[in-house]
């Protein structure tokens, strides 16, 4: 098993490094350091010496190769230096931010999954009557309706007429549960269509093979063939499908954290965007690969506890 | 089994609607003499010496007191009153040789601080006690704006004026932090009178009075910069203010308490006529601060802040387009709602400026020539004001006739501008356009239509807007208008390098002198400085330098008119409106009165904190039944499931109506399903 | 030649181009036995017809607003939809035919009341106006960007799929990194780069949508390289090229159209979240995640200013759905075991 | 005492876009207890779908039971509920299927899926369930049942899981086994093994069995009686012996013509031309009429009775009707002889 993890971790090298690469390539080639930095400096007449401070403060002085070594070494070991528009050390806010963003996004991403699953299991269930019908049909057009427009319009009907939570600010601890209640809904409310319709025909695939049939000519009843025999089977491509989820949670946790005013890493990427703040979304973007390789060395896992065809050597 | 786990879910879910409130503060902070304030953005800094914004000075000022501080009642004029300051600063003539071997005429001050001053309490500090303040306090203040790496935005105030400042600023350059130890010329420290420092100028400049009412004189512990550094600037702040910091949470909430060291400060206990009756000095004499505690939640969004409002959660409001409707119903009065809930209204005139600026540098739209002149003319003639007051300030604010805004000496409410009569057929200035050389908006000689560029960076719907507006005045002149829209970094980046044809920009007062504004046009403070449609007239520049050494009187008002007709005429500047400022706030907020310059006004401010507690609830019930209606809907539209299942369960394959009929059936296989 | 692509010719030619080679492709196609089988099922589904004919209508709403002529008084192109449209502005919001303004502190009369069946906008213009104009922006985002990324998918993935190795593993490598970038950071990277603007959005979401389809070609590329048939055209000595173009390619094409066209509504839906995160379509270009976006501030005036929103909103979700149920109903229709995802 | 298993004019049909699909249309055969009965028949005559139908397997929404009585033991299966069913389901009746590669969850271990079986119907607690789990399959024939109860279907080959299938079918001792091919995917070797085993285990448990197969070669050895099927109908009925002698139904007779016999050796294999039609366009009288070499014009127009030809063998065929006035005589025409290409069906299905 641990052997299988490190190997996994070990592709995930070259990956990071490509990663890196791209970041460089994308931002360092495009804006000149002297517009950036005369955006940023806070004086209405920044002199050329003020500019050189700047420039120099934020390591874009050196020649571009040792920029380059500079971004892919210090992009490797978590240094990513300092936020171009205010100066901060970019990984204080990504630590103050990871708290929030990952309690909103572990529990969209979770309450999201359970909620599709079971639907899914239910529309499956319902297969061929107008259960189905309907069900799929609401999938349909659940998914038609852009993210945006259920923030604002859940937003404004939960939060605002119905009062059932806060409309902004954060609390950590326990008391971050009432902060979190509206996104959560609306974060799975908004995922729910797409990704019960992909689960219902994972589901579909599987009742049509043979092994559900021994297992109906061996009595077992149709919710305990659903519920074991086939979703347990199903949750492999399920599995897999979550790492595509990955980046819809991103962009969830970009727009709800911004819309409730939780204090997150989506809000402040949006600030950097914003800003033009490169060096944060330089960071962001890497960051985000990492969670997504993360992620998906996570589901090779998974995939191997629930498959047992996976080798593990 | 499964009703059992049914009714568990449902136990579950009850509980939590139950726990459920939209309450956003920490569990009976609310309920605490606590005033809740809105901030649209994280600080960039709380650094004194850099902060510049209103929304920063909000907070910086509460921590970060000043020599002088504006009188909380007082208007018409603002009154300078000392706060750190022990006495008035004695202004004394200094004649000095320069290394030029020229004999200058400037000006000398001497300031003498409180004695008994003392830092907030921090670790910085020996056994933690807050130092007393002492005059080198200030003078590091001074050194530190002179500093190019702290980027303080006040630094060109003091460079041509102050004595050696600019020698002693290009010194940080070679010796670092170390040249805070060398002394400032300019700023020098009274050998015998730890209290009393004083600042040497080259010429005479009376607005120094109103730069030490600013949070860039504050004194600042050298200690504590030192020792936080970069977090000194957000994080770590130690002043000697009201209030010190107890908490940041970026993105969220500033929390200041408090400051048990502050200096005894009281709430005035005289104001204007009228105040008493206002209710304002209810708390004449009592010690500030007034609130124990201020909370500003961080907001980006707009929305969310009168949201926030509306459910009793913030104190107090701005109005906007957004909300314009539903709180003002006519003449400005407050709308039967928002008094029943107890807001109160508050109107205040701005010592601010907004304005079309030309780049007096472009070939079409700049130069002096009488050509380019009456384009531009031509241009402020076709501009209805009216129409941006409307629609950007809610129908209120005033039409801007020159430069100087009301409140602000040097402001004549009876003064019209010729080339600000806006009139619908634009007579007058389409005969200015012919005579620019484009009658009808077309180019004489080649009869091209003029092309100009507006420059903005109108991202936003408001700002379309806005763009919308200025397209549809202009070319009622036969003249194009391109819309150029960057973002707001771009944008500035492009005024700052003068590419541009013309632009909307707008100014607010950081003193109450006319100096602050006629500064605007002044030659030398061209771009990248705050001149930015780099208007250069040297008759203007002459008077400028005239005017800035003159007290208010009948005699700097003479050259405050000489200065306004040439800008007049020259039209570097489409005035259009001086903006009043509209507030909301709920009455048990108490002692509010807008202060147009001052930022630190907060600690005047007290609230009803049981009022408030009881409108908080009974304003945000939940309303549960659409909820309630949902489940409804759920079970009912369960139902057919439920029977699709119980069909399920009790399912007969045979069909009970159908009767066997075994020879039927036999011979029913002909013809049917053939082809 | 730089006038001509200026010129008003240039701007109509390209749409009636475009449209004309979509009519004849989409003729002829029915003449390949697979394509006909499809357009047999097709034909039958009459959810899947109304779906396609809903797409028409946007496609042809977009065809108007595309064909056009620059005035000669003001210098500025209007298209067709302008001119069925050409109203004077109002001065500021009003409900749907309604007779008054409503944004403004003193309501005024409007100059064409009960005329704006949708209401108007912050600046008067027509709401139906402005969500009309938002469906040619729909159709570029997502024509513009299929045809940026379908080429270079299909290119990359037939060469890696058939020649493998060094130029799979090349191909592989480079997709897997781009992939690893959640897409929605490598678009806010590249526009933040690139600026602002309909082409950048296109090559931008073009760069980062590849990949998928690109996966997908070399997958089904690696399949038919080994099928008989290839290795036959490879034994009679046909050229590398003509392998790929006459043998390969026709396969492969019914799993690219369809999922073309099922990645039409995502390229449609993502033109809204960018809007939002401010690295959308310039505020002049008219969008519906522009109009949105504006319904933020909109929904917190009171009154509140819902039409917009459900203008733009409806509009961007009936053309979605359309989309999702015509391509549903395409891949059942193509290969019934195809699927999405 | 009734049969084990009497089957009285079952129809299933499906639904398909094409029409109506009469998959099996009017079946009727019996099962004896201890006995095997055989149906036989290309691959698309309806025989899996029969079996499927005897326990009301078949594929919803599409297939559904149109008609028809299955009796077992007495009682109708048709009247019984959907839960009734599906307690006779893997206890009174049994069933093992042709794929055994993929007949088993692959997520789950063997040891789960026997044992599941038994505590299905409450006959066995879990330690008695996991206690006989081992015992069947070493009966079954495995090497470590032990070690075997831990693996995953994965880990074990074609003959093995067939094993296992198996041991899940006899987990509950059923009074009837179904065998829907059960050796068709196996090699050569194995599949004497398995069916070797099947006899062992009926004579055991005096089971019925009911043997779906399209591999004649071991009819003969298994069964006591034949059913052969042609488009959804059984064209002959009767005795192993009787009809492997003398095959009277002009399908029968090609089938039966196409086996390898030591008596034939040297001629020509005798194949049936053509192939089965699809369910949705039989032919509208008899069904086997267009591959029919005896076929005459009332062939394409009356569809023939079912009903005994001599010693009370039914056949349905217009040659062994008594009332078709114009029918000639039995056997007058010939089997086809003239050599035809091997039927692409009967080759694929093996």
């Amino acid at each position: 098993m641990l052997r299988y993890v490190l190997r996994r971790i070990l592709y995930a090298v070259p990956i990071l490094v490509g990663v890196a690469l791209l970041t460089f390539v994308l931002f360092y080639a495009s804006a000149s350091p002297q517009s950036l930095a005369r955006r940023n400096l806070s004086t209405r007449n920044p002199t050329q010496e003020q500019i050189q401070q700047w420039l120099k403060d934020h390591g874009y002085d050196k020649p571009l190769s040792v920029q380059f070594k500079n971004h892919v070494t210090g992009l490797l070991v978590f240094r990513f230096g300092k936020s171009d528009a205010t100066g901060e050390p970019i990984w204080n806010r990504i630590k103050q931010g990871a708290g929030p963003s990952g309690l909103v996004a572990s529990l969209v991403f979770l309450t999201g999954l359970t909620a599709a699953i079971s639907f899914a299991v239910a529309v499956a269930y319902f297969r061929g009557t107008y259960v189905d019908y309907f069900g799929t049909f609401l999938c349909v057009l659940l998914m038609s309706i852009v993210f945006i427009v259920y923030v604002i319009g859940l937003q404004y009907l939960l939060g605002k007429i119905l009062k059932y939570g806060p409309i902004a600010g954060f609390q950590t601890g326990i008391a971050a549960w009432k902060f979190v209640l509206l996104p959560v809904v609306i974060g799975v409310l908004a995922g729910l269509g797409s990704e019960t319709r992909l689960f219902r025909t994972f589901l579909l695939d599987e009742i049509n093979q043979d092994y559900v049939r021994t297992a109906r000519a061996k009595g077992v009843g149709e919710r305990a063939v659903l519920l074991r025999h086939v979703l347990k089977n199903a949750l492999i491509p399920i599995i897999t499908s979550t790492v595509a989820a990955i980046p819809a949670l991103i962009l969830g946790s970009l727009v709800l954290e911004n819309f409730f005013g939780i204090p997150g890493l989506g809000s402040y990427l949006i600030d950097a965007i914003n800003s033009q703040d490169f060096a944060v979304v330089r960071a962001m973007v890497y960051l985000g690969s990492i969670l997504y390789i993360v992620g998906l060395i996570l589901t090779d896992i998974a995939y191997a506890l629930v498959d047992p065809r996976v080798r593990l050597e | 089994m499964r009703n059992v786990s049914f009714i568990a879910t449902l136990a579950v879910f009850a509980l939590t609607l139950a726990g459920c409130n939209n309450n956003p503060y920490p569990a009976g902070e609310s309920t605490s003499n606590v005033l809740y304030r809105t901030l649209s953005d994280d600080p960039k800094s709380l650094d004194p010496s850099v902060t510049y914004t209103v929304d920063e000075a909000q907070v910086t000022d509460l921590i970060y007191p000043s020599y002088f501080q504006y009188h909380y009642l007082k208007r018409d004029p603002f009154v300078l009153q000392l706060n750190l300051g022990a006495k008035e600063p004695v202004r004394e003539p200094y004649v000095f040789t320069d290394k030029h071997g020229k004999t200058v005429k400037g000006e000398r001050y001497t300031f003498t601080i409180k004695q008994g001053l003392r830092f907030q309490d921090d670790p910085v500090f020996p056994g933690g006690k807050g130092r007393a303040i002492t005059a080198n306090d200030f003078i590091y203040s001074f050194k530190r704006i002179a500093d190019p790496g702290v980027h303080s935005p006040v630094a060109s105030f003091f460079e041509d004026k102050v004595v050696g400042w600019k020698e002693y600023a290009a010194e940080f350059e070679k010796k670092g932090k170390a040249h805070y130890d060398a002394s400032l010329p300019g700023v020098q420290a009274d050998p015998r009178d730890p209290y009393t420092f004083r600042v040497l100028l080259n010429q005479p400049y009376p607005q120094l009075r109103f730069l030490m009412a600013m949070h860039f004189t504050t004194p600042i512990p050298r200690e504590a910069v030192e020792k936080y550094g970069e977090q000194f600037a957000l994080q770590h702040p130690v002043g000697s203010g009201p209030y010190l910091m107890s908490e940041y949470r970026p993105k969220q909430r500033i929390v200041l308490i408090a400051n048990p060291n502050r200096h005894p400060e009281f709430y005035p206990t005289e104001g204007q006529p009228g105040d008493r009756e206002a209710g304002l000095l209810r708390d004449a004499g009592k010690q500030l601060p007034l609130a124990q505690k201020v909370v500003f939640n961080i907001n980006k969004e707009a929305v969310t802040s009168w949201n926030l409002f509306q459910q009793g959660y913030l104190d107090a409001a701005g109005v906007g387009n957004t909300n314009y409707q539903q709180v003002i119903a006519k003449a400005g009065m407050l709308t039967e709602e928002m008094k029943r809930k107890g807001v109160q209204l508050k109107r205040d005139v701005q010592a601010n400026i907004y304005y079309i600026a030309f780049n007096m540098k472009d070939p079409v739209v700049g130069g002096y020539t009488p050509e380019k002149r009456k384009l531009r003319q031509a241009i402020s003639l076709a501009i209805d004001s009216q129409a941006f007051i409307d629609l950007f300030s809610q129908g209120i604010g005033r039409q801007a006739e020159s430069i100087i805004p009301p409140g602000v000496f040097g402001y004549e409410p009876e003064y019209k501008n010729p080339y600000r009569r806006y009139d619908p057929d634009l007579t007058r200035a389409k005969q200015l356009l012919a005579e620019a050389g484009y009658p009808n908006g077309a180019d004489k000689k080649t009869g091209q239509r003029l092309i100009l560029n507006f420059d903005n960076s109108a991202t936003t719907p408001a700002g379309r807007q806005l763009v919308g507006l200025v397209t549809k005045q202009i070319e009622r002149l036969g003249v194009k208008v391109e819309s150029r829209s960057t973002r707001s970094n771009v944008f500035q980046d492009k005024v700052n390098k003068g590419q541009f044809q013309f632009i909307r920009y707008g100014w607010f007062a950081d003193y109450p002198d006319p100096e602050n504004f006629v500064f605007l046009l002044y030659g030398p403070n061209k771009r990248p400085g705050p001149n930015a449609s780099g208007y250069d007239n040297p008759e203007y520049n002459k008077l400028f330098v005239k005017m800035r050494a003159l007290e208010d009187g009948p005699e700097r008002l003479a050259v405050l008119r000489q200065m306004r007709a040439i800008a007049v005429e020259d039209v570097p500047w489409v005035y259009i409106n001086h903006d009043e400022d509209l507030s909301l706030h709920y009455d048990w907020l108490l002692n509010v009165k807008s202060h147009p310059i001052a930022n630190d006004t907060t600690k005047y401010r007290a609230v009803d904190v049981e009022k408030r507690a009881q409108m908080q609830r009974a304003w945000n019930r939940p309303n549960y039944l659409p909820l309630i209606a949902i489940a409804g809907l759920l079970v009912v539209g369960a139902i057919p499931a439920v029977s699709v299942v119980r069909q399920r369960q009790n399912r007969r394959v045979r069909r009970a109506d159908a009767p066997e009929a075994a020879a039927a059936a036999d011979s029913n296989n002909n013809g049917k399903a053939s082809h | 030649m730089g006038r001509f692509f200026q010129s008003d010719l240039f701007y109509n030619l390209v749409p009636l181009l475009v449209t004309a080679a979509l009519i004849f492709v989409v003729v002829r196609a029915r003449r390949q036995p697979l394509w006909a089988e499809a357009y047999r099922r097709i034909g039958r589904n009459k959810i899947a017809l109304t779906a396609l004919g809903v797409i028409c209508l946007y496609g042809f709403v977009a065809l108007l607003d595309s064909i056009g002529s620059t005035d000669p008084k003001t210098q500025t192109r209007r298209t067709l939809l302008d001119r069925v449209f050409e109203k004077e502005k109002e001065k500021t919001y009003s409900a749907p035919g309604a007779r008054m303004t409503t944004g403004e502190p003193i309501p005024s009369p409007l100059k064409a009341p009960g005329t704006h069946l949708l209401g108007t906008d912050g600046v008067g213009d027509d709401v139906l106006y402005r969500t009309l104009k938002g469906c040619r922006t729909a159709f570029i985002i997502g024509g513009l960007t299929s045809l940026i990324a379908t080429p270079l998918a299909l290119c990359l993935g037939l060469l890696a799929g058939y020649f493998g190795r060094r130029t799979d593993d090349a191909v592989q490598y480079t997709y897997t990194v781009l992939s690893s970038v959640p897409s929605i950071l490598l678009l806010i990277a590249l526009i933040l780069v690139l600026g602002r603007g309909l082409l950048q959005i296109c090559l931008a979401l073009g760069i980062t949508r590849w990949v998928g389809l690109c996966r997908l070609t070399r997958g089904e590329t690696l399949k038919h390289r080994d099928r008989d048939y290839v290795r036959a055209a490879r034994a009679l000595g046909v050229s590398n090229a003509r392998i790929l173009a006459r043998h390969i390619l026709p396969n492969l094409l019914p799993v690219v159209i369809i999922s073309v066209t099922l990645g039409f509504s995502g390229l449609i839906l993502s033109e809204a979240i960018l809007s939002y995160l401010g690295v959308g379509v310039g505020a002049e270009i008219g969008s519906w995640g522009n109009m949105i976006d504006a319904a933020r501030d909109e929904l917190a005036r009171d009154p509140v200013i819902w039409w917009n929103l459900t203008s733009a909103a409806t509009a961007l979700f009936v053309l979605v759905l359309a989309f999702n149920i015509f391509g549903d109903a395409l891949r059942d229709a193509v290969d019934p075991r195809l699927r999405s995802s | 005492m009734p049969p084990l298993l009497q089957v009285e004019n079952l129809r299933t049909y499906f639904h398909t876009p094409r029409g109506i699909a009469k998959a099996v249309d009017g079946v009727s055969f019996q099962v004896e207890q201890g006995k095997t009965l055989a149906i036989v028949g290309e691959s698309g005559c309806g025989k899996s779908i029969t079996a499927l139908s005897l326990l009301q397997l078949v594929p919803e929404p599409a297939g559904y039971i149109e008609g028809g009585r299955i009796l077992f033991e007495g009682r109708d299966l048709l009247d019984l509920t959907w839960d009734q069913m599906r307690r006779v389901r893997g206890d009174d009746i049994a069933m093992i299927f042709q794929e055994p590669m993929t007949s088993l969850n692959p997520t789950f271990t063997i040891g789960y899926q026997l044992v599941e079986a038994m505590t299905m119907h409450g006959k066995f607690t879990g330690a008695q369930a996991r206690q006989r789990a081992k015992d069947l399959l070493a009966r079954v024939g495995l090497q470590d049942p032990a070690q075997a109860l831990r693996q995953y279907p994965h880990e074990l080959s074609g003959g093995m899981r067939q094993r296992v299938m198996i041991a899940i079918a006899l987990s509950n001792e059923p009074k009837l086994l179904i065998a829907d091919e059960p050796t068709t995917a196996l090699d050569v070797t194995v599949q004497a093994q398995i069916l070797a085993l099947i006899r062992d285990l009926q004579r055991e448990q005096n089971m019925g069995v009911l043997l779906i197969t399209h591999d004649l070669g071991i009819v003969a050895e298994t069964s006591e009686e034949v059913a052969v099927m042609y488009a959804g109908q059984i064209v002959e009925y009767g005795p192993t012996s009787a009809i492997f002698h003398e095959p009277r139904h002009p399908y029968a007779r090609g089938l039966f013509a196409s086996l390898p016999a030591r008596g034939r050796r040297g001629q020509d294999l005798a194949t049936l031309e053509g192939i089965v039609p699809p369910p949705t366009a039989w032919p509208p009288a008899c069904r086997f009429e267009p591959r029919c070499a005896y076929r005459w014009d009332t062939c394409a127009q009356v569809p023939p009775k079912y009903h005994p030809a001599d010693s009370d063998r039914p056949v349905r065929c217009h040659l062994y009707d008594p009332e078709i006035a114009d029918r000639p005589a039995r056997g007058a025409a010939p089997i086809a002889k003239e050599p035809v290409a091997p039927d692409p069906t009967v080759e694929a299905a093996r």
